[in-house]
């Protein structure tokens, strides 16, 4: 068996008198891929962020090669070999790609910064990990996928003996995600010691040596990976037995047009779209990262430069700013909650009223009262997991930040919902809950709009499929053509639309 | 398997708990009035302590204004000037009609001075949001046009009320109310309205919305250029309550009322504990800042240790200590 | 007949009295242009010294200038470029401060700062009976300011008037009422205050209406502001005297210069204006009611 | 799977790229060039043009400093208090030397002047970031204590420099090198010594790291408070080379030294293109952003159509309006 790189023994994490992490000891192997699953707000997070020097344990040591090492700041930890590539973006918007990735080690040549080389070296090794940004964009301008990619490359390009990933593939599509595989499995083959932390199973027990399972913060054990199912994980992650995934698709009658678009166009990402969602529908939107999809809704929502003509309920409106959006009952749900979704340094109670905030207080007055019961309200109506109800919501595990989001966004009583990224590091006994509260959105005679990079997502809950590929809308699936290839093919290839896909289907 | 019980139990909000941010600048003003007692404890006397409070009150009021700017992520640096303009514009008018209105021309010039400060705010707003021209830039632009026309309306001299309102007018400055100086309870009104607006109202809300996280605003529907343009007319409307206190003061505008006020208004919203870069808003703060500034400086005449030449340098050490105290009581 | 420039360089309106020079200057230069139509008349203020030694620069780079009439900021800083304009052959007239280098000077239009602050010492003195507590208000650190100071402790030397206390208040009336509400505060008896400039004593006073306090004898300025010139006409307790120091010194010294070109008889040399007491007797000479300041 | 290369075809990164940022100012300059022609013909003349330049290197050498510290997040407002007070110190100490060491007093004065300006940069660096205190008011603390000590020093007078050095120190600032003003060659120097160190070495990207976001920087392993005390030395060392150049043209130190200079040199960076809240710094945005100052300075000189009492509005005015071109340029 191969020395461990990194032991913990002991440790915990108290933030004042609230314990999240508590009497948590594990190994990690040179040449081992060690998975931690749990729960949202399980303490996955907290625990790799003790490991790498983010965050300085309450109690309990950190041990390398048989010493014990404290790592007050993360660069010491990083001296010591460990890398932890975050669940949240940590990249300085106003600076490049290559900046970002050399920030702290920059190269000089003469004690001159060497911009070229570093150029050369960020193009090579993004295009190592499939991405395809230029060095020198400003990580402002990129999209959320590439700075996760980013992220990820800054990890690479030293030879750190422990690389820690948290929810690496939560912003990624398909392709990407088996990219990055590839290139953990290749790392592991090298004989550096992975942490891997994810949400989607699949993938944890494609990779796992070993899996460690957290439950409110409490470590339930550690498992030999091969001989773990998904269910056995999810099982274990939650303490109790799952139901299925995704809900039974009922037979709703589909027919009113609900909201029609027509002619979307978003200068520089989306040209002339057009479609419908209709009363009762999940309409997914599918594609490549940079398909346009984010930049469609924008730009139809008035939160970017675009025109679209709109409809709803057969009515024509006009959509100039956010505010007419919200107020014509079209809710849209970002994709990006640290920058744009969440105050990260308020209240729960603030953010989740911010857009509602006539209907939560349809008085003059802003009461406490009942903004503490929206919290509670949705708390208990999206299982969020917290300790405390006055934390701020920079406080919250990254997947209860999602539910958040989505109970602050359904709290405008949205009869059109547009969600970018539904699950998004959302864990999965959620995901369940999360798609079935979807359904009931559509039972009541709302429609709703999923856009997500999971295809399995998609197909899972969607009556229909959108596909986009640059810009465009690149084919339509419905019924049993909803199928991985079909959906890949269309959002990657442009030889198939012709035959498939006729336009938009009006009805 | 283990039961569920362990999970779902939520802290509560504690009952009891002292918010230290707030209280940050109540206790730097504490500590510098213990010191001020030692060096002299004329420094605590009734009268003393009167005065002190009362002519803190322009920068408080104008203060108070600041922070709804400061924390939708704004900065004013021209409201001196400003305080200086509409004083002009309001004495000019009073004057004019006085002859017609006899003292309720008092009343008239009010209503003007409020107007003439919502215009300056608004056009402050405007350049800022509409403009989109960093604040600090736009506001030191305004604040040279508002200090050049109040040097042009008065021909570089002075602009005196007229002495036939100057009697009916004195009260709103040296008077008092049950035994306390009007323009302290002008600006304990002021402070309550505000605290009102920011931490009871949507506004307020979304004022400090904008100033923590501009997109996140955006996504949420809060109108940004509306909600920072509002907190400028409020700025002005505050401008103008300073001014109308501060007429019967001296009784006249001057080119160089208002002067450097700017410096003060910031400090003191800073010293209460409102963040420069935006947010969150402390109104009792930023009051209680203004009076730790004026304290100061009343210290500095009342303590004879200083040379004359030395004032400058002590007071900015005090300000340094101040912002240490506030910040370490947290 | 060729056109004459004379180009006058003031400090910009930032108190009371420099304003008073503004309003000198302008009209001057509006009275001079109407009644030469050869003589053009240049004003430009500056709000500090290093300004106004770029405005020089500018006035001379920008036209050719037969004279320069220019009350300085300050002496050092404005020697150098002042000698730069006379060196093109420019007739220079100086007011109130006189340059390092007094031969630059072709005219100059003198105040006294000292003879301001011993005038009104010396009245104090003998008002008091040569015993007393006075307080003392300055302006801004400058070269004049020091010298009225100077004057007025030369003045109440031997006596025993004593300064309890001396301050800046930044020539700044608002600054004036807050710093003496602060001397009233600390200081139980006082019998007299000197505010250096009478901007500064209108805070002074509003600051003594408002405390109640009866004790103070006299209350004191300087520069011959109108309100204060009021007063002393009144026959104020007070305030019953007052030292001019007149902005209209700046007029007296475009017209002389201008004289240069139209008169027939070219001044040059040294005009001293004196600082005499103000009393009410000689008032309404120094009372000028269309004067800003 | 299709293969990959079919995305990716749309490129954001344009082959042919003007830096528009950068460009900004340069625009803004150009325009008020032509303005300033079309007022006074005069406006352009060699002479002229070359009077404002060289006048505009303490700013614009000062600013340079500044877009260091603002780059880094910071904030400046002692740097005119802190230029009076070194010249002060230098002026002294020169004078006390030039006894015994003749003309090469200057050079210990230099000498001097430049360690007190780095000491007065370190102070400022170590109360901003060991002290954690907001650059704003830390900064407006050590204003007046630098005012309040030039103030002390020249006993609220002035302090000339000695007249036995006075023609050997002149060149510094009339001189000049190969038909260019001394002033103008040393601004360029410092302006290329400054671009050389923000974009060429490692500090230099770590100041706009730090400026960009705090957080990041300090996780990448790098020292925040390091950068950004350095960031306030450097700027303190650009205030002494400034100071060096305005000694031999006012030949005096005053407590109205420098007056005012701190906000015509955030104004100058601002114009320049530097975001206030931090960032990537524009040093020759910075240069010509002094530039720009001093020109409207020079017009409103030149001109003669602005009564002397809205000289300052114009000034507003015209400041908003280059803003405005600068923006609008991107
Ligand atoms: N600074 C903090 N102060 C208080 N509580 C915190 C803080 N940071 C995290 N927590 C709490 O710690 C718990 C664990 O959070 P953590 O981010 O480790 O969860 P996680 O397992 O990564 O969840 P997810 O899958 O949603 O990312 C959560 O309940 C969270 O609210
Ligand atoms: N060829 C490309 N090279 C570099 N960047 C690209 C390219 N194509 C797209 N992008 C970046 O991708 C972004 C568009 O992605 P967008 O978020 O709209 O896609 P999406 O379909 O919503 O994908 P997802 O939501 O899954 O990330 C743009 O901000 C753009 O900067
Ligand atoms: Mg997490
Ligand atoms: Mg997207």
């Amino acid at each position: 068996m191969p020395r461990p790189v990194l032991e913990a023994k002991g440790l915990a994490k108290k933030y004042g008198q609230v314990s999240v992490l508590s009497d948590v000891t594990l190994d990690i192997r040179a040449g081992e891929v060690h998975a931690i699953i749990g729960e949202n707000g399980a303490g996955k997070s907290t625990l790799m962020r003790l490991l790498s020097g983010y965050v300085e344990p309450t109690s309990g040591s950190l041990w390398m090669d048989s010493a014990e090492v404290v790592f007050p700041k993360p660069a010491m930890a990083q001296a010591s070999g460990i890398v932890l590539v975050h669940q949240e973006i940590l990249l300085a918007e106003a600076l490049t790609v290559a900046e970002n990735l050399f920030l702290g080690r920059e190269l000089t040549r003469n004690g001159i910064i060497d911009d070229r080389t570093m150029q050369r070296i960020t193009s090579s090794k993004l295009a190592e990990i499939g991405c395809r940004v230029s060095p020198s964009a400003l990580v402002r301008d990129i999209s959320l996928a590439d700075r996760q990619l980013v992220q990820i490359a800054r990890a690479l390009l030293d030879n750190y003996r422990l690389v820690i990933f948290d929810e690496p593939t939560a912003v990624l599509t398909s392709d990407e995600v088996e990219t990055l595989l590839a290139i953990i499995v290749r790392l592991k083959n090298q004989g550096i010691a992975i942490l891997y932390i994810s949400h989607r199973l699949d993938e944890v027990q494609r990779l796992a040596d070993r899996v460690t399972v957290l439950r409110d913060g409490k470590m339930i054990g550690t498992y030999p990976g091969r001989t773990l199912s998904q269910m056995d994980m999810a099982n274990l992650m939650v303490g109790r037995e799952l139901a299925t995934l995704y809900p039974k698709k009922s037979i709703r009658c589909i027919s009113e047009p609900m909201l029609e678009v027509s002619g979307a166009t978003v200068p520089g990402f989306v040209s002339d779209i057009s479609f419908a969602v209709h009363k009762g529908e999940i309409l997914g939107f599918g594609g490549m990262i940079g398909a346009g999809r984010t930049e469609l809704f924008e730009g139809i929502l008035g939160l970017r430069p675009g025109t679209a003509k709109l409809r709803l309920r057969g009515e024509s409106i006009h959509i100039r700013k956010p505010l007419d959006a919200i107020e014509a009952g079209i809710g849209y749900l970002t994709e990006d909650r640290k920058g744009k979704g969440l105050l990260l340094g308020e209240q729960l109670a603030s953010n989740l009223t911010l857009s509602a905030l006539s209907r939560v207080h349809p008085h003059r007055l802003l009461r406490k009262s009942r903004d503490r019961e929206a919290l509670v309200h949705a708390v208990d109506t999206y299982d969020i997991r917290l300790k405390s109800y006055s934390l701020q919501a920079g406080q919250l595990s990254g997947g209860n930040q999602q539910k958040l989001l989505l109970a602050k966004v359904l709290l405008t009583n949205p009869s059109v919902v547009i969600i970018d990224e539904p699950t998004r590091g959302i864990d999965i006994a959620n995901k369940a809950q999360i798609y079935s509260f979807i359904h009931k959105l559509v039972e009541t005679g709302k429609a709703c709009i999923v856009i997500s990079s999971e295809m399995q997502e998609l197909i899972g809950i969607c009556d229909r499929i959108l596909v986009m590929r640059e810009g465009r809308i690149s084919g339509e699936v419905t019924g049993a053509d909803m199928t991985e290839n079909k959906i890949a093919l269309l959002a990657t290839s442009n030889v198939s639309m012709s035959k498939e896909f006729q336009g938009v289907r009006h009805t | 398997m283990t039961d569920m019980t362990a999970i779902g139990s939520i802290q509560h909000e504690p009952q009891f708990k002292i918010n230290w941010v707030d209280a940050g600048p109540f206790i730097a003003l504490a500590a510098l009035l213990l010191v001020g007692f030692l060096v002299n404890p004329e420094f605590l006397s009734a009268n003393n302590i009167a005065n002190v409070v009362t002519r803190s009150a322009f920068i408080a009021i104008i203060a108070v204004g600041a922070t709804f700017v400061i924390s939708s992520g704004g900065l004013d640096l021209s409201v001196g000037s400003m305080a200086a303009f509409v004083t002009g514009v309001m004495i000019l008018s009073m004057n004019a009609l006085a002859a017609n209105l006899g003292t309720s021309a008092i009343i008239a010039g009010i209503g003007i001075v409020m107007l003439a400060g919502v215009l300056c705010g608004l056009v402050n707003g405007v350049i800022v949001t509409v403009g989109k021209i960093e604040p600090f830039i736009a506001t030191l632009g305004t604040m040279g046009i508002f200090r050049a026309l109040i040097t042009y309306l008065s021909d570089g001299g002075s602009i005196p009320i007229d002495r036939s309102l100057r009697d009916a007018y004195r009260p709103v400055y040296f008077g008092s109310l049950l035994g306390v100086p009007v323009p302290i309870v002008i600006s304990i009104v002021v402070a309550v309205a505000a605290s009102f607006i920011l931490y009871k109202t949507k506004y307020g809300r979304r004022c400090a919305a904008v100033g923590a996280n501009e997109d996140v605003a955006r996504y949420s529907g809060i109108s940004v250029t509306k909600v920072r343009t509002i907190a400028y007319v409020i700025q002005g409307a505050c401008v103008a309550i300073a001014a109308i206190c501060y007429v019967p003061r001296l009784g006249a505008a001057t080119p160089t009322t208002g002067l450097l006020w700017e410096l003060q208004v910031i400090t003191a919203v800073v010293i209460g504990g409102t963040a420069l870069r935006g947010g969150k808003g402390h109104i009792w703060g930023t009051v209680a800042g203004a009076v730790i500034l004026e304290l100061i400086a009343n210290l500095m005449v009342l303590s004879d240790f200083v040379s004359e030449y030395l004032v400058a340098a002590v007071q900015g050490v005090i300000i340094i200590i101040a912002m240490l105290i506030q910040r370490l009581s947290r | 007949q060729e056109k004459k420039t004379i180009a006058v360089s003031i400090p910009a309106a930032d108190h009371g009295w420099t304003a008073g020079v503004v309003y000198h200057a302008n009209a001057a230069a509006k009275e001079i242009k109407a009644a030469f139509p050869d003589v053009d008349v240049i004003v430009k203020t500056s709000p500090s010294a290093a300004a106004q030694v770029s405005a020089i620069e500018d006035l001379s780079a920008g036209r050719k200038i037969d004279a320069l009439v220019i009350l300085p900021h300050s002496s050092e800083e404005l020697t150098t470029p002042v000698k730069a304009i006379k060196d093109t052959g420019a007739f220079v007239t100086v007011v109130d401060r006189g340059l390092s280098d007094a031969s630059i000077q072709d005219l100059y239009v003198a105040g006294d700062n000292i003879a301001v602050g011993h005038t009104t010492a010396r009245f104090l003195v003998d008002k008091l009976a040569g015993k007393g507590n006075l307080v003392v208000l300055r302006g801004i650190p400058t070269v004049i300011d020091d010298e009225r100071i100077k004057g007025f402790q030369d003045g109440i030397a031997g006596s025993d008037l004593k300064i309890l206390d001396i301050q800046y208040a930044n020539w700044n009336s608002d600054e004036a009422f807050k710093l003496m509400q602060d001397y009233l505060a600390k200081y139980p008896h006082i019998d007299a205050v000197w505010a250096n400039d009478d901007d500064m004593l209108l805070g002074v006073l509003e600051a003594i209406k408002q405390s109640g306090r009866t004790e103070i004898k006299y209350a004191l300025g300087g520069n011959g502001m109108k309100e204060i010139v009021e007063k002393v006409i009144a026959g104020d307790k007070v305030t019953p005297i007052e030292t001019p120091y007149p902005p209209s010194m700046i007029k007296t010294a475009i017209y002389m210069t201008a004289a240069q070109f139209v008169g027939q008889a070219p001044v040059r040399g040294t005009v001293k204006l004196d600082a005499p007491l103000i009393t009410q007797a000689n008032a309404k000479e120094y009372y000028f009611p269309d004067s800003p300041f």
